[in-house]
């Protein structure tokens, strides 16, 4: 019976969404060290996906590690390296940014993207009565982001054809960089009904730049990912502007890396796909969303 | 004396030329603003006129601090996550005391001293290991960048600081606040400007930062104390740094592992844009100032039309820095 | 070459010693540069110190100024014994040293330069105050610019003016001149010997260095010779003769300094027809026969460095027409007249010269690597090389694997001339050929200068000192404003007539320049 | 002339310092790999250090092309974005002959042309912007930064190009591959070092960078091409960037908006590291190499020990960064 040796590899914490990744890696990495002794867990963080395959062979080589949990920093770039650990033996599984080959990956546990944009666009459409204008701010170009701006887009045609998107720029899931692009967005569109800012970290830039302009048009600002100043803010009603969240949870990491750990040392291969959805947080279901240890 | 030595007239031939060079990033920043204005008519409102130059603050103070660097022949790429660090810092401090001090001015106060105390000190050891341990300073800086950006990480556990909101609140007017009608960072960025300015050109230490970087041997030689001098410019950076977190803090109330990035190119950028040269020795604050109102202008017009893909902004920045840079280039 | 001293008698105090050299040994390294010298400076007189290339004499000067510790024994200054920590220690002493090589801040102004490290002023400074103090300084060594004007911009001879004047700003006691007069022409230097002169009456101590013999001979009160880093002796001026000095320098006898001329041969080497550089020079048209050693003479400022920069496409310039040999030739760059086998000598060995960081044998080797690449370059050819050129130009130095930085002033002149020599030119162009070159390298240098015209080559001086260029040349043009004035060969080749040109007493008549062809 | 030179007597003392000055990057690999030793016994397994000196090799490779550039005065702060460029287009074309051309060996050769074209041009831009354009090294070259980086996300739209799976299977020895039982990038990066090293040091354009570093002035007047070869290096440095993409594509197959970002830091530091000067002038080819071998095994170390919070990455890269500089700070 060989020891379980869980190597995780995740993106470095750069921006809140990230940092929620790493806390709730390493929290699960608690757990399961307690619940299942023998088995060990080495989380390691990459800032890009060079490093981020580095990093796995060097986990492979050094660590000996028999199963890999990772997030990949991007989908394409890592599809070769993970691809060459599971030939030499790896039990891969992947999370949140599927590989293009999915034959690399031998189990795979993920948001939905494609879900993430579409109940977006459903709550902002029935929220502005199916008419207004929106500006969109996107995060850095990936595929990830192109996902969630496509299906938010689509979905808003096909359901609620009066709403307009005036423009989408990017604001890399930054503050600084959300604060700016909303200020220029307020100085070019003397109407703005919603902002969809697809992040919590770019709404809270979002936020205070509406705030500094004093503009009252803007009725809705729809964030998303579950940071917990965000789905407090929710939970307490306390500002008119967030109403509500999408989710888009951190804690899938801990999610995968418990149920690789729960199957792996009963010597049992996990479900092939694991598809975790994003839903609306609103005032009702806020509590379930809150967890005040987290960064994020 | 003897009269076979003429007296040579300072002709002022071919000096409209060096003129129309040294103001290059001047035309540059106009033809920009002309191209803005064409573009989308609101980019000339007061409104978006202070947006831009509230935003060109932050860059814009780290790079007067990174000017007189540059002129002594040094560099500083740790600015960006340095301003990280201090905000981080200072938030921290300033909710830890707040619990005894109170939400009021005196809470922020001590926020702002801890940022000058912060930024000096780190200022103060990239000298130290610049002068008296002999690194070169894209190596101190390097490693410092590093560093600084990960212990902040570390304070935030890789998410966000925030600042106690009822902090936040008082601390805010120092952003959102305005004097004389105008924004209290304009305000800021221009005192600092103008001191930056005076300490380069009307003081002794200012003579002595560009006569190092012109040559260190000369410099010696003339008995001044180059260590010290050095050692002072990576001060005022980290100066200049605080100033600008003191800024930047009341704007987002927070900082968090993204706080900064990149700033150090930004910073450099506009240094060099405004006619300062990378190998020092000689520059200016005030085109300092013009290249960080101008990059920041690149950003603000992009932001207000859609004639290009997104996808290509830094296309644009990057051929617009090239072209400035080309304007000005005869005075080389 | 031995003008009468025009030495007012003054009524002497008794003789103080106002530095005392004991002991004072220096090693750089490994290397021991000055071998426990001692010898003492009385109070007002002017001390010359003379030696060869690489004798030891910047050296001990730079002990003295603060600018180097000695590794053994001590200088007293009035008695008593001292420990300078930096050149200030010095100069609050009063004692200030004219660098042999240029220590200018290159983008600052002639005035920030002057005051650098004394700026006056309070909190703010008083740039005001300094311009004017500067330009006072200026006019004290008659060098009439703007005193705003970057160094950056200056002829070396003007860099040279603005040293002296810093060190005259600066209220010395002791002011140490090393080779001030190197890069001046005999104009100014007749002013810079006046104004030593002066400083003597007003009681000051001056060290004076110089390979200038007919100077020192002129102004020095007393003379000490160094050799090889040893003191030699220190002797009254008033009985030597600027042949006794050089003796005393090399250690035995030097014979004619200048070898007989020979013809030169009736084919032309270089031809160049109206060369313009835009406020430089205007309209030049010359030629240089093969086996001629054509001067150029003039005052600083005449044109000349930037002429010939002109016609090496290093500066904007227009030209008619170059001919080598008969045949037109193209020179847009200095690439292009090496490949015309024409090479060029600069003024300015600091800075155009030589890679002072570099060490002796790439600067040896940096214009004629394509000998050493076979195809990969074969550095013990090239040390081969170093090593005989070093015999051959007589280049001193303690090691061969040092950077250029570490030759003396003089020493770094010949490397500078073996290099542009080894390319085995055709025509020749020297500009200041023999700056601050001893005595005895200046005979060999002028031996080797006709051994070129011998062998057929174009050989083309310019040089601010008279004595050379009237010894040395076959043909003489005298340059003035970016105009050659006057064209001079045999008897009319006197020092008179070359100043008339020179300071536009005399004019070429009406004859333009363009006529003044040979 | 005179045969009078002297023989001063030389002792060797000093030069013990001077050369432990000199090894000081090598000194700093070897303790390193002590310590990574002492904190993981595998880091010592031919598979580790294999695995090091493979990750190595891109950044390595980048970095000798920088060398050249620095040592002549210049910078390249592009060589990241170049290489995604190179990267995605290399893609774009492999996929596109691989229609008409076949899965095989002529498709991967096309797109290896294609690089060191691509490669070559782009420095070449460089070159020609900073010798004919008179414009900076570090402004051309940040310019071209955001539009490399600009235009690959423009032909990504904001998403990744990846290679036809089968061209990349007949791609992937290229990385994947061995030879004489060392990686191919590993070879690769060993003869390229081989070969700078032997340009540099050991050819007259070698020589004559060197020159212009230390006098642009002084190589003018010896009658050296200054442009040719500043522009040169320029190419050299795209070449480089070439030949890694070359390994780099095999191995992660795509590309998008952020491979190789950074990369002009690392390889920057790389070569400061190794002991070049960045004020340009002199520096050397192996010091280069160890200084990238050294980045990677920072990186390597750090994966290979638990004690660091992941949050301090970055701090202990820093810290032993300046450490290394401060070794062989004495020859300065
Ligand atoms: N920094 C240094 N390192 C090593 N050797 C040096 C250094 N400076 C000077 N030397 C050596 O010391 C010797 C004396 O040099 P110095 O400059 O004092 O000569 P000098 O008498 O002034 O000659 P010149 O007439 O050519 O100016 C020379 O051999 C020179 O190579
Ligand atoms: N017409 C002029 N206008 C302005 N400045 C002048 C003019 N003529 C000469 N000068 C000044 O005099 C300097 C002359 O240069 P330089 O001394 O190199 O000439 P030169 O003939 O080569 O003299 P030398 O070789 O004896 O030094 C220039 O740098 C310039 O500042
Ligand atoms: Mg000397
Ligand atoms: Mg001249």
């Amino acid at each position: 019976q060989t020891k379980t040796i869980i190597g995780v590899s995740i993106p470095a914490a750069d921006h809140g969404w990230t940092a929620g990744v790493v806390y709730h890696a390493n929290e699960a990495k608690k757990m399961v060290e307690r619940m299942y002794p023998g088995t060990q867990v080495i989380v390691k963080t990459a800032k890009d996906a060079n490093e981020q395959a580095n990093q796995i062979q060097d986990m492979l080589t050094v660590n000996k590690i028999n199963t890999l949990v990772i997030l990949p920093q991007e989908s394409a770039p890592l599809t070769a390296p993970v691809a060459a650990l599971k030939r030499q033996g790896v039990y891969t599984v992947v999370v949140d940014r599927g590989l293009t080959n999915p034959a690399a990956q031998d189990a795979y546990v993920a948001g939905d993207n494609r879900s993430f944009g579409k109940v977006a666009a459903q709550y902002m459409g029935k929220q502005l009565g199916g008419k207004g204008n929106v500006v969109v701010l996107r995060g850095i170009p990936t595929v990830v982001d192109n996902q969630r701006v496509e299906s938010f887009e689509a979905a808003m045609k096909a359901q609620y054809p009066g709403v307009k998107i005036l423009d989408k720029k990017f604001g890399n899931w930054n503050r600084d960089d959300a604060f700016k692009v909303m200020q220029d967005y307020l100085t070019r569109f003397p109407k703005i009904d919603a902002v969809w800012a697809a992040d919590d970290d770019m709404a809270v830039g979002v936020l205070k730049a509406i705030q500094q302009a004093g503009r009252k048009d803007i009725r809705v600002v729809l964030g998303g990912g579950g940071m917990k100043e965000m789905i407090k803010k929710v939970m307490d009603g306390s500002d008119k502007l967030v109403t509500a969240n999408v989710t888009y949870p951190p804690s899938m990491i801990a999610d995968a890396i418990m149920l690789a750990a729960k199957n792996r040392t009963a010597g049992k291969a996990l479900p092939r796909s694991t598809i975790i959805p994003s839903v609306l947080v609103s005032k009702s279901n806020a509590q379930k969303f809150y967890f005040p240890q987290s960064p994020f | 004396m003897t009269s076979s030595t003429r007296n040579i007239s300072v002709a002022p031939a071919s000096s409209l030329m060096m003129r129309l060079g040294r103001l290059g990033p001047l035309l540059g920043l106009v033809l920009l603003m002309v191209l803005a204005t064409a573009l989308n008519s609101s980019f000339l409102s007061p409104a978006n006129l202070t947006n831009v130059a509230t935003s060109a603050a932050f860059i814009g103070i780290i790079a007067v601090g990174a000017t007189f660097v540059i002129i002594s022949g040094g560099i500083d790429l740790s600015v960006g996550s340095l301003a990280a660090l201090t905000a981080g810092s200072v938030i921290l401090i300033m909710n830890a005391v707040s619990g005894t001090l109170g939400a009021g001015w005196t809470t922020v106060l001590v926020g702002m001293v801890a940022a000058l105390v912060i930024g000096a000190l780190a200022g103060f050891a990239h000298g130290m290991l610049i002068t008296r341990g002999r690194i070169e300073p894209f190596i101190v800086t390097l490693g410092t960048l590093g560093i600084f950006r990960a212990v902040l990480t570390y304070l935030s556990q890789g998410g966000s600081i925030s600042l106690n909101l009822d902090v936040a609140d008082t601390f805010a007017p120092v952003y959102y606040g305005r004097l004389l009608g105008l924004p209290v960072p304009v305000i800021v960025f221009a005192l600092v400007a103008l001191l930056g300015g005076l300490i380069l050109n009307r003081t002794r230490y200012g003579r002595y930062v560009q006569a190092i970087g012109s040559s260190e041997q000369v410099a010696r030689y003339a008995a001044i104390d180059v260590s010290r001098v050095k050692t002072t410019t990576y001060v005022l950076q980290g100066l200049c740094v605080a100033v600008a977190t003191i800024l930047y803090v009341p704007r987002l109330g927070s900082a968090s592992p993204s706080t900064g990035l990149l700033w150090e190119l930004e910073a450099i950028a506009a240094v060099i844009i405004g006619g300062t040269a990378l190998k020092g020795g000689n520059g200016r604050i005030w085109g300092t100032v013009v290249g960080a109102l101008l990059l920041m202008t690149i950003t603000n017009m992009l932001n207000l039309t859609n004639i290009i893909s997104v996808y290509l902004n830094a296309a644009v920045q990057g051929i617009v820095i090239i072209l400035v840079a080309f304007f000005q280039r005869g005075k080389r | 070459m031995t003008a009468a001293r025009p030495r007012p008698v003054r009524p002497r105090p008794e003789p103080r010693t106002h530095v005392a050299f004991q002991g004072v040994t220096k090693h750089f390294g490994p290397v021991q540069v000055l071998h426990d010298i001692s010898f003492e400076i009385a109070a007002g007189e002017v001390h010359a110190l003379l030696g060869e290339n690489g004798a030891g004499k910047s050296t001990l000067m730079k002990v003295l100024s603060g600018h180097h510790a000695p590794t053994l024994g001590h200088i007293e200054v009035n008695g008593s014994p001292v420990q300078f920590r930096s050149a200030r220690d010095a100069e609050a002493l009063g004692i200030v040293l004219i660098h042999q090589e240029f220590n200018l801040a290159e983008d600052l102004t002639i005035a920030q330069n002057i005051f650098l490290g004394h700026e006056p002023g309070g909190w703010l400074l008083n740039d005001a105050d300094m311009n004017r103090r500067a330009a006072e300084a200026l006019r004290l060594v008659d060098l009439h610019l703007d005193p705003r004007l970057r160094v950056r911009q200056l002829s070396v001879g003007q860099k040279q003016l603005v040293e002296i004047a810093r060190a005259l700003s600066r209220q010395a006691r002791l002011l140490v001149m090393d080779e001030p007069t190197a890069a001046l022409t005999v104009g100014e230097t007749r002013v810079l010997l006046e104004l030593v002169t002066r400083l003597r009456e007003e009681g000051v101590t001056v060290l004076y260095i110089s390979h200038k013999l007919d100077e020192v001979e002129r102004i020095a009160d007393r003379v000490t010779v160094l050799r090889d880093g040893h003191f030699i002796t220190t002797q009254p001026a008033a009985g030597l003769t600027p042949q006794a000095m050089a003796n005393l320098m090399v250690g035995r006898e030097l014979e004619d300094m200048f070898p007989p001329r020979q013809a030169p041969r009736p084919a032309v080497a270089l031809r160049v027809q109206h060369l313009s550089v835009p406020g430089w020079a205007h309209d030049l048209s010359f030629e240089v026969q093969q086996g001629e050693v054509l001067g150029f003479a003039g005052l600083v400022g005449a044109g000349r460095t930037e002429a010939f920069e002109g016609l090496f496409g290093l500066r904007r310039r227009t030209v008619g027409r170059v001919e080598r040999h008969g045949q037109p030739v193209m020179i847009r760059n200095p690439g292009d007249a090496a490949r015309h086998r024409l090479v060029y000598l600069s003024e300015d060995r600091k800075g155009k010269g030589l890679l002072v960081d570099a060490s002796l044998r790439e600067n040896l080797t940096l214009m004629t690597l394509s000998r050493y690449a076979r195809p990969l370059l074969d550095v013990r050819a090239e040390q081969r090389a170093l090593e005989r050129a070093v015999d051959e130009y007589g280049i001193r130095t303690g090691q061969l694997d040092v950077p250029a930085s570490a030759l003396s002033g003089g020493n770094q002149q010949k490397l500078a001339l073996a290099k542009i020599l080894e390319t085995e030119p055709e025509v020749v162009i020297l500009d200041e050929p023999t700056r601050g070159v001893d005595v005895g390298a200046k005979r060999e240098i002028y031996h080797l200068i006709h051994r070129l015209a011998e062998a057929g080559k174009g050989v083309i001086v310019i040089s601010s000192e008279l004595p050379e260029l009237l010894g040395l040349c076959h043909r003489l043009l005298v340059m003035r404003e970016g105009h050659v004035v006057g064209e001079l060969t045999g008897d009319r080749m006197n020092e008179r007539e070359v100043i008339e040109y020179a300071t536009g007493v005399r004019t070429a008549g009406g004859v333009s320049a363009g006529g003044l062809r040979a």
